[in-house]
């Protein structure tokens, strides 16, 4: 099986190398893709939408129909993993808790239906498989945290002029809550970002993009015409092309940042969104 | 002799994406360890992503962003910025479909307690 | 409004889903209605731009107000209009049909049920009606993406099924994806109507001036075929359709080979035209033995099955190689076939899974089980008999003309085994129902049947005491037999239809001078 | 670019495929992919496509890595092959 499959992928190697020889060789400049539309990019970006990153301008104004279902996808991937990991009903099964008492490190395991209050001062729940945390980790995760986001946020803002934009911006907030889980535990993630703010969070991302596109065509444009919103407000078609370009990317970022934490969540406790890593 | 060496250097990078996409797609037929699978999918998809950007790799151009100093008179000065943003989305569409392989695989080792796709079927079988 | 209308069939879809994700929290009662609420608008707008753009004329719609080669377009002409109709009729027949069994299978999750559906519709419209190449490719993902994840909840077998269809249909969009790649390097363009042009002007003389776009084509047919099911790529289509949860089933099977078929078409009449796609003999005769050998397979296995979806999941394996056969015969009569045949087959389909649904739901599905169903469920077995009797290819149903087109074109292309592999698939089909039909008409009720979850209650009768009283009607509520009805009687109406469908819809799209 | 220093990448790329399908256990293969989206995301970088390296390194390098990890944590490191 082994031998035959790897027979099969070098025979197919071979013919796609067959095929590569009317390929433009690396970096040629006169190439057909290098001729027929990126240059209509290049002109037209800055006078067209007042975005000096040609990337973000195609991305979110040009093809803006692809990355709202980018976008769609990503929701989708969430609400995927939801559908196929979460586990609800608990079918009865009594689970164990463990709870660990601060001063003296004895840990208490109990059955579901008994749990101490979270709020409790001297005793903290822990996981099944708690080890002892080292400080240092710890404090340096978080202390990390409002940093990556204040990145993050920069990112998102900066995306007309600089490399980022909603994508980048999202995934490292995510990343930031992901770090807080990784150091702590599952639970001060579910604190910070429950599972019903994330899912309403993705679903509002998802909405203000398409909703953005649905709004141009009360203002007289397609949809996605970020460009009819100018006369109204009183602004260069531009102008208003470039704000609307910020406006989709903030709601590419709220569902990314969503789905990715969501999705870590549902994967690192089983399902559960008790225990995680 | 020296023109075959000239049409190596052209399109060596092609033989490479392609060895890449056959490596993923080698992982994808004989393995048999479900997260092997996903890996291989992983690695076939960014060879794909890896040929398409080298589409929009231009000599001497610099990164897709306006610089005033420069200007737009000569597209030649830029990277093509359509294939960049094509595999912007292909590579978040290669996330989401891996984080649902994970969570179908996670799914499959809670029921069968393995995630070898023999021992899988032979488990089937033998119920 | 009417200039938005092709934007408007998805939009519905689109802010559906994301309501329906937040009415998870606020009001899930409202959410069933919702749903359908917005699986209704989309039907409506979409019967509305067939309409429109079978009595003005195509319309090509720019998203975001870009024109083609720099921005994305929907082109809406008869054929995809008429498609973007039956795809939405089918899934608002589908999911009226199947309230009751959304509600059982997914327990507490029934609104991520609701909105994934809700996507997988979006996405195979928007395959439908897209005028750009790479997003093909992003709509092929959000259909397949949630088709994965709804097929995985079923069975035992359900989950590594749904992982062995996650990794062919990823396999085939990547291939796609590559075969688009390919296109670009060479064209430097997306849109489907300017890729057609430079093409033309590239290699008038077809594939053979150029080997990088035959690689192109060749890669996006190998994508395309893997994503269908086609013969030796088929092994993931029965497993993932026939171990998951019903209703599941009755909406991806219809759609997604349909869907992908329809995409094979559109490649070949509006991105390559047919005289550059049937330019190399080699080629076609290979896609052509390997539908033949796709439907004798189909059609073989499809005897050797003891359970009705399992039997219709390798009818459908058959049924692909018809659509992929016709397309690649060369000629008018087998193109025209296969587009009447993609239509013609999402209704027989669907009809067919419906009834599956119900007598799934009433016996339990398997062979040994459906003892007598027609007395007890008679309305649903008169369904059955409609559909059945469409796929064997009886005169006034729709079945019949796409069979009669395709036998045409295989005799006009002298393709004798393709033409031998129709018959005898209908003569297989015809063998399969009626074996169907006996044990329907004349079998006794052997075994106490198992509903799908025993604990349950029944909402219809309690169908767990009445199996051995004899002339007890055990049909399914009105609810779940109108829409069945409906698709079994268009099955008739299509037929009729004929002259016109192939008229206003097939004639309009193929080129003038196809032979 | 340099073109020895692109061939050295593209290689080493490959040499991370390689390595990441062939290691014999899942976590290892899970680091590794990790370090062959990285360095996948240094040769597109040489390319000028920078929003498509620096989406490669988040979205690659960083979160499908811990994914990964995850699945692994909560499954089995174990692999025959």
């Amino acid at each position: 099986m082994k031998r035959l499959a790897l027979f099969a992928v070098i025979l197919a190697g071979v013919l796609f190398a067959a095929t590569a020889s009317e390929f433009p060789r690396l970096g040629d400049p006169d190439s057909a893709p290098s001729r027929h539309l990126s240059p209509a990019y290049i002109h037209g970006s800055k006078p067209q939408t007042a975005t000096p990153n040609f990337v973000t301008a195609v991305l979110a104004d040009y093809r803006g129909f692809d990355t709202m279902f980018e976008t769609a996808v990503v929701f989708l991937a969430g609400m995927s993993c939801f559908f196929i990991l979460r586990v609800l009903r608990r079918r009865g099964i009594a689970e164990v808790y463990y709870y660990r008492h601060r001063p003296t490190g004895v840990v208490l395991a109990m059955l579901t239906p008994r749990r101490i209050s979270p709020r409790s001062s001297c005793f903290e729940r822990i996981d099944a498989d708690w080890t002892p945390q080292d400080m240092v980790v710890e404090t340096m995760c978080l202390f990390m945290v409002p940093f990556i986001q204040v990145f993050a946020l920069y990112v998102i803002a900066h995306g007309h002029y600089s490399p980022g934009g909603g994508f980048q911006g999202g995934v490292l907030l995510a990343a930031s809550f992901i770090l807080v889980g990784l150091s702590r535990d599952l639970r001060t993630v579910e604190s910070l970002l429950t599972e019903k703010t994330a899912i309403l969070a993705a679903a509002a991302g998802v909405c203000l993009y398409a909703g953005t596109g649905l709004l141009a065509l009360f203002f007289g444009g397609n949809f996605l015409d970020y460009g009819a919103f100018g006369p109204f407000f009183g602004a260069a078609v531009p102008a208003a092309r470039s704000m609307g370009i910020l406006i989709v990317e903030i709601g590419v970022a709220l569902t990314v940042m969503a789905t990715l934490v969501t999705i870590y969540k549902l994967l690192s406790s089983r399902g559960t969104v008790e225990e995680g890593l | 002799m020296h023109e075959l060496l000239t049409e190596f250097a052209n399109k060596f990078h092609y033989y490479g994406y392609f060895a890449i996409m056959m490596i993923g797609l080698y992982a994808m037929i004989a393995k048999t360890n479900l997260l092997k699978k996903c890996i291989g999918l992983g690695i076939f998809q960014t060879a794909i992503m890896l040929f398409y950007v080298s589409i929009g790799a231009k000599e001497g151009a610099g990164i897709p962003i306006l610089d005033p100093a420069v200007g737009t008179a000569d597209p030649a000065a830029y990277a093509n910025p359509l294939p960049q943003v094509l595999m912007l989305t292909a590579i978040v569409v290669s996330v989401a479909t891996l984080g649902v392989a994970l969570a179908l695989v996670q799914n499959i080792h809670r029921d069968h307690g393995t995630i070898e796709e023999d021992e899988i079927l032979k488990g089937l079988r033998g119920k | 409004m009417t200039a938005q209308l092709p934007i408007l069939t998805i939009a519905p879809l689109l802010f559906g889903a994301f309501a329906v994700t937040a009415g998870r929290f606020l009001y899930r009662r409202a959410n069933y209605a919702l749903a359908a609420l917005a699986l209704a608008a989309a039907f409506f707008a979409s019967v509305l731009l067939a309409v429109q753009t079978l009595t003005q004329g195509p319309a090509v719609y720019f998203l975001g107000g870009w024109p083609p080669p720099v921005g994305i377009s929907y082109v809406a002409d008869p054929l995809s209009a008429l498609m973007l109709a039956f795809v939405s009729g089918a899934a608002l027949a589908t999911f009226l049909a199947s309230k009751a069994e959304i509600e059982t299978s997914y327990p507490l999750k029934n609104s991520a049920f609701y909105a994934l559906f809700l996507l997988a519709v979006a996405g195979h419209m928007g395959i439908v009606i897209t005028g750009d190449a790479f997003n093909l490719y992003v709509l092929i993902e959000v259909a397949a993406l949630s088709g994965y994840a709804i097929l995985a909840q079923g069975r035992e077998r359900a989950m590594l099924a749904s992982l062995n269809y996650l990794f062919v249909g990823s396999l085939g969009a990547s291939l796609y994806l590559l075969g688009v790649g390919y296109l670009y390097i060479m064209t430097g363009s997306l849109n489907m109507a300017d890729l057609s042009g430079i093409i033309g002007q590239m290699i008038p003389g077809g594939l053979s001036g150029s080997t990088a776009l035959a690689a192109a084509w060749g890669v996006i047919l190998a994508g395309l075929l893997v994503k269908m099911g086609l013969f030796p790529f088929h092994s993931w289509l029965p497993a993932a359709y026939s171990f998951s949860a019903a209703p599941a089933a009755a909406l991806v099977a219809p759609l997604t080979t349909k869907v992908m078929a329809y995409v094979l078409v559109r490649m070949i009449i509006s991105l390559f035209t047919p005289d550059i796609a049937w330019s190399v003999p080699a080629m076609n005769t290979l896609a052509v033995v390997l539908a033949t050998a796709a439907i004798l397979y189909g059609s073989f296995c499809a005897l050797a099955q003891r359970s009705l979806r399992k039997m219709l999941c390798f009818i459908l394996l058959a049924e692909v190689g018809y659509m992929v056969g016709g397309a690649f015969l060369g000629n008018r009569a087998g193109l025209t076939g296969t587009i009447y045949h993609i239509f013609a087959d999402l209704l027989m389909t669907l009809c067919l899974f419906l009834a599956a649904a119900n007598i799934e739901r009433g016996t339990g599905g398997r062979f040994s089980d459906m003892g007598g169903f027609f007395r007890r469920m008679p309305v649903t077995g008169a369904a059955l008999v409609l559909g059945a009797a469409s796929m064997i290819g009886v005169p006034p149903f729709c079945g019949f003309f796409s069979k009669w087109y395709l036998l045409t074109g295989a005799v006009a292309a002298g393709s004798y085994a393709f033409a031998g592999a129709l018959v005898v698939s209908s003569l297989v089909n015809a063998v399969l129902f009626f074996r169907i039909f006996e044990i329907g008409f004349f079998g006794t009720a052997a075994s106490p049947a198992d509903p799908a979850d025993p604990a349950n209650p029944a909402e219809e009768t309690g169908h767990g005491h009445a199996e051995h009283v004899p002339f007890f009607r055990d049909e399914m509520s009105p609810v779940r037999l109108a829409p069945l009805c409906l698709v079994a009687l268009s099955l008739v109406v299509m037929g009729l239809m004929t002259g016109q469908i192939v008229r206003l819809v097939v004639d309009p799209i193929l080129p003038p001078g196809l032979g | 670019m340099i073109l020895e220093i692109k061939i050295a990448m593209l290689v080493l790329v490959m040499v991370c495929a390689v390595a990441s399908i062939t290691i014999k256990d899942l976590l290892g293969a899970a680091v590794v992919f990790g370090t062959y989206s990285f360095m996948m995301c240094l040769l597109w970088t040489s390319m000028a496509a920078v929003d498509v390296a620096f989406t490669e390194a988040t979205i690659g390098a960083g979160i499908s890595t811990v994914l990964m990890i995850a699945a692994v944590f909560r499954t089995t490191r174990r692999t025959k092959d």
